[in-house]
């Protein structure tokens, strides 16, 4: 048989048989899309994947309710596969050939700030829905999460009131990235004003995925036995946290003698652990699965049909996708249009009811009000909600760092607002309002 | 031993280990300039170790390994001694195989070796004659633009005979040159290794007596590590110790 | 009748401790129960106060039960009740009686919320209550528990305990907390400086804490005293803390060995460069998960000895898909060993997503077997049980594994092909078999390594990466081919991260032991124990 | 001299590519800038830098392909040089930002100013001129793997040794840049890119050069390739990757010229890195992730390594893949990727396998709706997203057994096969089959 034979044999076989397999979607006559932007794969698929799932979940119920402006929405998935530049590929992909109305994605800072330019550029918003460590207000992004005066510095107060253990000594415990780097920064800031010594305070960074915390957990123990009472406010990333709380439940660190707080650490963390020996230790986010609201039971027994499983849990990155969402969808609708100048114009001052009772709102600087909660970890790996305070509006820029006093941002008009507004010397950054 | 001075090679009580296994104890060899030396020997005598240590690819234990009478070629590394004009033919015959005969004696050719002097190469129509003329004597003028991979074994032979040619060393290192050659061949090589050795120093290797015997010169036999026997061919064949060693049994 | 003098004493105590006395006064035992029901978090421990100022036994177990979160509110009648999860219902019992008081589902109970703060009260609470206790634990805890407090009150107390006192452990925290106490109270100078000298011989970090705090508070003429005896400490804890420090790295060796030992054996003895080798300890990792979860659906009372059967298990499981890959892959790459990275590197992409599909992204959860958690001391060592664990488990598997490839006929085979393969297949040994076999075996290690970091690590689709590297450079440091080579490349790489950790940090330590490595090829190009003639490189 | 060197270059296969790339980086920005949207013709914008990307990525394969390919030294650390440019590049783009960051400092970029420096660390002063920071693109990548090099090749770190030191280079990089102390600033890298040579980075017009920059960069590193492999040194390279010992005993420096093609392809390497900051926007750390070291090696090797068009066509259809796969709902370019890949390898080796290759890719979708049938009770294809991992391992294996030279050597094979032998000298052995290693090492006993 000659080549040319085999070759056309070959592509006709695989025709057929390629197409029968992958089934080709039905395009949709008239929608409006909306684009995921969350890695499927690699590292921070152990994250993402569930915010995927919940943003396809919450389009589907919205779809169930008579979509938007009269039409369906249509999801639009891409896997920017935990690779940042991959990040901006996509989300060009998604604003350029695609045309979503706006795009719900995002983990890390770095990806934030993959997409940032592309967001700027083609006038597109991201709703980013993980907790970050501010500094930022962007005319195109909607902080979901929280910023650090809505989780470091509550979480803080709570270990220093008489109730939460009067903890005098601090060991700062991080993983050598942004977010940590900023949340310590404030604390250390934070504790010090508040009259802490230098020298109870110790910061720790360790690598990525650092697996041996020996080392490190005896070092906590030793700092506190000091005889003050000590706390661990725990900046750990993700993958690196199961090791560090397996090694602190065998070198029986309770959270009675030193408590550890963590602000990346959530009911999905906890499922990957067995957490008899971790009973009392903290975590400070907006959002528990244990909160007990009427909202808050529907929204997981939807949720659960929804997956499929009864088993799966909720928590507070899913929280603020779904207050992003309903938030957009609301803001669509006052606006009657997805125009992006049109929404972002809405969204300013706009209120949803969350998931904990209260209601979230739109700050000016792209940053909404949330309550704080406090849980203690159960055994059952969920959280037993021991404080919770009113919506904290979230500050884009810590009012306790000194070269942030005075800085505020203002998209209350999209097309003349500022980021970074210094109200001392009336100025905006030092680029035009843009 | 003898006068160190106006020897092509000197080894004096050259001595090396692998391991707790004495691979050379002790082996003095002389070869003079334009001289030819066969050694024969059982496997394991240490021939193809005794070349390790001459081209530098293995460093002796102790003893002493001069070039031209007064060069140390215990201290150089395998391309100082290549370019002081010691050229060495493989067992296994080892032509680079993906690329073309011509390329193989190009690369060969004595010319600068620096990494820049390659670079900026370019042929003369000498080096062109040259060429041409090593391929003509190797017999591979026909098949200079095929890849050396798809010589016979015999073939290969004969390129990296012509490579050890185009290096023009002052000493040839050739080990088992006519393995795999025809009858008619194997006398073609005596004939051109009989030539080299009118103006260099050659030592071969061979098993092959009667190629040996072509050579019609001295023979040196090696066992153990060390010198078992020198003269010529008759007089170490009638050897009784090399009877009972090598050819016998 | 000593016994029931010093519980008077300690009632006595007790109530002097008591904010609110008048509350203690009621005898209603009942009702001070249900006060633990009501109010926030004050309230709760003032109820507390008063039910241990009763000194009732029946207070202790109520408490325990509250700390440790099986004591609800009956939302229906505000009854404080101790309640059994049983299948999907609560099982009550009435904490004051001890008599049954039916069942509930979730919907109709509360649990009674504690905090930290109120948990370490709950202990001390029940440390003054048990001091006397018959049983030995409880009282080890409650004289903890009043080392950590030292109150001069407690002093009466803790006299007539020690007296009590047989066990030596016990008695030795009773010391230590007794001399604490004798320091802080304005006992004379010679009973002082004897309580100095009996903090100073415990040599912990927790007895020079003690000696620094009273250091300032100490008259003038004791100030040498306990400035000699925080010295003596510190030299003391130094030692022990380079001690310390080699056993972290010894234990970080033994989870690169495990992990690294594997690959030896596909990488080293058959230069295949597997790059899915980190896959295979995923494997096992999630196998002991998948056996765990049998074990706890079908037979939980195996729970404790779940590990035992997920070595095995592991070890089958990867061993049969590391065969599969050799079969279907492998076989058609042998002589083209960066060729097998390419492909296995691509194959580890696919392993991940097939994880990931069948078990979602997510970590999953392997406990711990209760003989694996907690730690004890020796001399100034804090010893973790999972580690110590670890590190025989990671001895065991290098032993076996020598054994097997020096001691048996398939080890003798493999080490034949891998000589020289056509000599042993015209021996009539089956090459491809002996192939299969030995990237079986390397992967079916692969897989038990996995079964021991289930237990430190996170057990999720990315496990295997997390290692894969430091894999490689424990064989190649070590010298490939070479399981000897492996063991030391382990134990130099661990302990020296180990002892640079504290110097320079995590990060800056590990990056100088990568540039070590770099360093130390250029020494030794072929690693630390290079044989000769190896079939990995030509 | 220079000028011979170049003109040996240009055989017919050189001059063909730089006329492909020339036409390609003056057509896409003229169908990009000058044809109007709508037009069928008009590259519209968001597809210029992604495809400029593709050609760094090309130019990085290149440069991986002249030490592997043609001088046998695989190098598991190859982004590190890539990314060490886009570093320099993005150091200068960060000083172009002057005042206009978000805390408005004239010298300090933002992440500088949080983390509290008081001043440039030393290393960025010069970085405000662009011909230092350009100076700095080949110079740093050079510097390294000359210092690396000359400490390995002199060694005789060689094989499998090598690649895993590589590895650890890339790997002990990928740690420091992390570290928010180094003063790179920490995972996020730099980013939020204004000027570049004074116009923004952002302009259609800025990207159209900047891709026309990289289509003429790509050319210009395949006449300095070709240049070398071309010459005696490029001959002398390849006996250094099939008979390295031998090669020696000629008398060649074997570390020298190791070191020369390591160098020069690290410079390559760091120029490509350096137009690949300003065209996606961000450089952070995690280019230094070994994974995508490996990943170039693949592209290489898909292509076809010790050819000069392989590496590129390599590394372009592998992240076009890429591209499809994690992309939303293109099923229909992603099911002809597949169909084309098998048919490939139905030519290359056959009917059997073109069909394995069809049937593994019809296998993952349907065990995966099994899966869920299972599972759910409902058959549910997957996402493209949730089979692209399967979909690059998979092309990774069957390239690997049944594309051995990559899919230029497929296409050697054709014309060997149409033309009947007429230059039989094609049957060459690929560097896969040397690779074993014909490298003289006599028993030692011997």
């Amino acid at each position: 048989m000659t080549v040319v034979n085999r070759m056309i044999a070959g592509l006709g076989l695989g025709v057929t048989m390629t197409m029968g397999a992958m089934a080709v979607p039905a395009i949709a006559a008239d929608t409006i899309k909306v684009g995921v932007l969350h890695s499927l794969s690699g590292t921070m698929a152990i994250s993402e994947t569930t915010l995927k799932d919940t943003m396809l979940f919450l389009i589907d119920e919205q779809n169930k309710k008579g979509g938007l402006l009269g039409k369906q929405l249509e999801a639009v998935v891409v896997d920017p596969a935990s690779d940042w530049p991959l990040f901006a590929e996509k989300a060009r992909e998604l604003i350029a050939v695609d045309g979503v109305a706006a795009v719900f994605g995002c983990w890390t800072s770095s990806s934030r700030k993959s997409v940032l330019p592309v967001f700027k550029e083609l006038n597109s918003i991201l709703f980013y829905p993980v907790q970050y460590e501010g500094e930022e207000s962007e005319k195109n992004v909607i902080y979901t999460g929280a910023a650090p005066n809505q989780q470091a510095i509550p979480a803080v107060d709570y270990l220093m009131s008489e109730e939460g253990g009067s903890v005098k000594r601090w060991v700062l415990e991080a993983t050598d990235y942004v977010y940590p780097r900023t949340t310590n920064k404030i604390l250390e800031q934070y504790l010090l004003d508040k009259g802490v010594a230098a020298e109870d305070i110790k910061i720790n960074y360790t690598p990525f995925g650092f697996a041996d915390w020996q080392t490190e957990v005896a070092a906590i123990k030793e700092f506190g036995s000091a005889g003050k009472k000590t706390a661990v406010v725990s900046t750990i990333n993700g993958d690196a946290n199961t090791p560090f709380y397996k090694e602190l439940a065998n070198q029986g660190v309770s959270a009675e003698d030193i408590p550890v707080v963590a602000f990346s650490v959530g009911e999905e963390e906890l499922a990957g652990l067995d957490t008899t020996n971790l009973v009392g230790h903290l975590a400070a986010w907006n959002y528990f699965q244990s909160v007990d609201t009427p909202e808050n039971a529907a929204f997981i027994s939807e949720w659960h049909k929804y997956i499929k499983s009864d088993t799966r849990t909720t928590n507070d990155p899913m929280e603020a996708a779904y207050l992003g969402f309903n938030l957009w969808v609301a803001a669509v609708e006052k606006a009657g249009t997805t125009d992006t100048d049109a929404v972002l114009k809405a969204i300013v001052g706009l209120s949803v009811p969350n998931l904990t009772g209260g209601t979230a709102t739109v700050l000016p600087n792209h940053h909404l009000t949330k309550p704080v909660l406090i849980g203690e970890i159960q055994a059952d790996g969920q959280f037993e909600i021991v404080k919770q305070t009113a919506e904290v509006p979230g500050d884009a820029w810590s009012d306790v760092l000194p070269e942030d006093k005075g800085i505020e941002a203002d998209w209350t008009d999209p097309l003349t607002g500022c980021g970074h507004f210094d109200t001392a010397t009336q100025t905006c950054g030092a680029a035009p309002a843009s | 031993m003898a006068d160190k001075t106006g020897t092509m090679l000197y080894l004096d009580g050259v001595s090396v280990s692998f391991d707790g296994f004495k691979a050379i104890n002790k082996l003095s060899i002389i070869v003079h300039p334009a001289e030819m030396l066969a050694i024969i020997g059982p496997n394991g005598a240490g021939k193809t170790t005794m070349m390790d240590i001459i081209t530098g690819k293995t460093r002796p234990d102790d003893g002493e390994v001069l070039f031209d009478g007064r060069t140390d070629l215990t201290k150089l590394d395998e391309a100082a001694i290549a370019n002081l004009g010691i050229g060495r033919k493989f067992q296994k015959p080892t032509v680079f195989e993906s690329q073309t005969v011509w390329d193989n004696l190009v690369m060969a050719l004595r010319k600068p070796r620096g990494v820049f002097s390659a670079l900026f190469y370019s042929m003369s129509a000498d080096d062109e004659a040259r060429i041409t003329e090593i391929l003509d004597t190797v017999r591979l003028l026909n098949r200079k633009d095929d890849f050396a991979a798809n010589l016979s074994h015999g073939q290969k032979q004969w390129l990296e005979i012509g490579m050890l040619l185009a290096q023009d060393p002052k000493l040839l290192l050739v080990d088992e040159p006519v393995a795999g050659m025809t009858d008619s061949e194997t006398v073609e090589t005596a004939k051109l290794l009989k030539e080299i050795a009118k103006t260099r120093s050659v030592v071969v290797v061979e098993h092959d007596m009667s190629f040996v015997r072509d050579l019609g010169s001295r023979v040196t036999c090696l066992a153990e590590g060390s010198v078992l026997a020198e003269g010529t061919l008759d007089q170490v064949s009638a050897n009784p110790v090399v009877i009972e060693r090598y050819l016998g049994r | 009748m000593t016994n029931r003098i010093l519980r008077l004493i300690a009632v006595l105590f007790a109530l002097a401790l008591s904010p609110l006395p008048a509350l203690a006064q009621a005898n209603d035992f009942a009702v001070m129960v249900q006060a633990l029901g009501q109010g926030g978090f004050p309230d709760r421990e003032a109820a507390m106060n008063a039910l241990v100022a009763t000194g009732d036994e029946r207070v202790p177990p109520i408490l325990q039960a509250m700390s440790d979160g099986t004591l609800y509110l009956r939302k229906s009648d505000q009854r404080v009740l101790f309640a059994a999860k049983s299948g999907s219902e609560f099982k009550l019992t009435d904490p004051v009686d001890g008599s049954d008081a039916g069942t509930a589902v979730s919907a109709d109970i509360e649990k009674i919320k504690v905090n930290n703060g109120l948990r370490g009260k709950i202990r001390t609470a029940i440390g003054t209550m048990t001091l006397l206790s018959p049983d030995s634990a409880s009282r080890l805890s409650a004289a903890q528990s009043i080392l950590k407090n030292a109150d001069p009150a407690m002093l009466p107390l803790l006299d007539s305990a020690l007296a009590a006192e047989t066990d030596p452990k016990i008695k030795s925290t009773m010391d230590l907390a007794r001399a604490v106490i004798v320091l802080k109270s304005d006992a004379v100078l010679d009973d002082k400086r004897a309580a100095v000298d009996t903090i100073a011989a415990h040599g912990d970090q927790a007895a020079q804490t003690v000696l620094v705090n009273a250091l300032a508070a100490a008259p003038d003429e004791l100030k040498p005293v306990i400035q000699t005896g925080i010295d003596a400490i510190g030299r003391n804890l130094q030692l022990w803390q380079v001690a310390q420090n080699l056993l972290y790295g010894v234990s970080l060796s033994s989870v690169l060995l495990l992990a690294a030992i594997g690959l030896s054996i596909t990488f080293g003895v058959m230069g295949i460069i597997n790059m899915a080798h980190g896959e295979m300890v995923m494997l096992g990792a999630y196998t002991t998960f998948v056996v765990q979860e049998l074990i706890r659906n079908f037979a939980p009372g195996l729970m404790d000895y779940s590990l035992a059967f997920a070595v095995p298990a592991a070890f089958l499981f990867t061993a049969l898909v590391g065969i599969a890959i050799e079969r279907g892959i492998i076989r058609w790459l042998y002589g083209r060993p960066l060729e097998t990275l390419l492909a296995t590197w691509g194959l580890s992409l696919a392993l991940q997503q097939v994880v990931r599909t069948l078990f979602g992204p997510t970590n999953q959860m392997v406990s711990p077997p209760s003989w694996m958690t907690g730690a004890f001391d020796v001399g100034g060592l804090s010893i973790t049980w999972n580690r110590l664990w670890i590190v025989v488990f990671a001895i065991a598997v290098f032993a076996i594994l020598q054994l097997v490839l020096n001691r048996t006929a398939l080890g003798l085979q493999m080490r034949a092909v891998t000589q020289n393969r056509r000599m042993a297949s015209s021996m009539g040994i089956r090459t491809p078999f002996v192939d299969a076999m030995t990237f079986g075996l390397g992967s079916g290690v692969a897989g038990m390594a996995g079964v021991a970091l289930s237990q430190i690590d996170n057990v999720s689709p990315n496990l295997g990466q997390g290692y894969i590297i430091d894999s490689f450079m424990v064989v190649v440091f070590g010298g490939v081919g070479n399981l000897w080579g492996t063991l030391i490349g382990a134990l130099m790489l661990g302990v020296g991260n180990k002892l640079l950790e504290p110097q320079f940090g995590a990060v800056l330590g590990k990056i100088i032991i990568l540039v070590l490595i770099i360093l130390f090829i250029q020494w030794r190009p072929r690693g630390l124990f290079a044989l000769k003639g190896r079939s990995i490189e030509q | 001299m220079i000028t011979q060197l170049i003109l040996r270059a240009l055989d017919k296969k050189a001059i063909w590519l730089v006329a492909v790339l020339a036409v390609i980086a003056i057509g896409v920005p003229v169908l990009n800038l000058v044809v109007p949207e709508g037009n069928p013709l008009h590259i519209p914008n968001y597809a210029v830098p992604l495809f400029g990307k593709y050609l760094n990525y090309a130019m990085l394969a290149l440069a991986l392909d002249l030490v592997w390919g043609y001088c046998g030294i695989l190098s598991l650390g190859h982004a590190a040089f890539f990314a060490l440019g886009a570093y320099a590049m993005g150091m200068y783009l960060m000083r172009q930002i002057g005042a206009r960051g978000v805390y408005a400092n004239p010298t300090l970029p933002d992440f500088m100013v949080f983390l509290n420096y008081k001043e440039l660390p030393w290393f960025w002063n010069g970085f405000d001129m662009w011909w230092f920071a350009f100076a700095m693109v080949l110079i740093v990548p050079g510097l390294l793997a000359f210092v690396f090099g000359f400490l390995a090749f002199r060694s005789r770190v060689t094989g499998v040794y090598l690649s895993i030191i590589t590895q650890a280079m890339t790997y002990a990089l990928l740690l420091a840049f992390f570290r928010n102390d180094l003063g790179f600033g920490g995972n996020n890298g730099l980013t939020d890119f204004k000027d570049i040579l004074g116009v923004n980075v952002q302009a259609a017009t800025t990207r159209a050069a900047l891709f026309a920059a990289s289509a003429f960069a790509l050319a210009l590193a395949v006449v300095i390739c070709s240049a070398i492999v071309n010459s005696k040194l490029g001959k002398v390279m390849v006996a250094v990757r099939d008979a390295e010992s031998r090669t020696r005993f000629l008398g060649y420096r074997v570390d020298n010229v190791k070191l020369f093609a390591f160098v020069v392809s690290a410079v390559l390497a760091g120029i490509a890195g350096a137009l690949y900051a300003p065209q996606v926007g961000i450089i952070n750390p995690s280019e230094f992730e070994p994974g995508n070291s490996i990943e170039v090696v693949i592209w290489t090797a898909v292509g076809g390594r010790g050819t000069i068009v392989g590496p590129i066509i390599g590394a372009i259809v592998v992240n076009l893949t890429k591209s499809i796969f994690t992309s939303g709902s293109s099923y229909i370019a992603a099911g002809l990727v597949i169909l084309i890949f098998s048919g490939i390898v139905a030519v290359a080796s056959g009917w059997t396998k073109g069909l394995i290759v069809i049937a593994a890719s019809i296998a993952i979708p349907v065990l995966y709706g099994l899966y869920q049938l299972a599972l759910y009770g409902s058959f549910k294809l997957p996402a493209l997203s949730d089979v692209w991992l399967y979909a690059l391992g998979g092309l990774f294996i069957f390239t690997t057994l049944f594309l051995p030279k990559g899919i230029v050597g497929l296409i050697a094979q054709w014309r060997t096969m149409t033309t009947k032998r007429e230059q039989h000298d094609r049957n060459a052995p690929s560097p896969a089959d040397v690779e074993a290693g014909v490298d003289p090492q006599p028993n030692p006993a011997e």
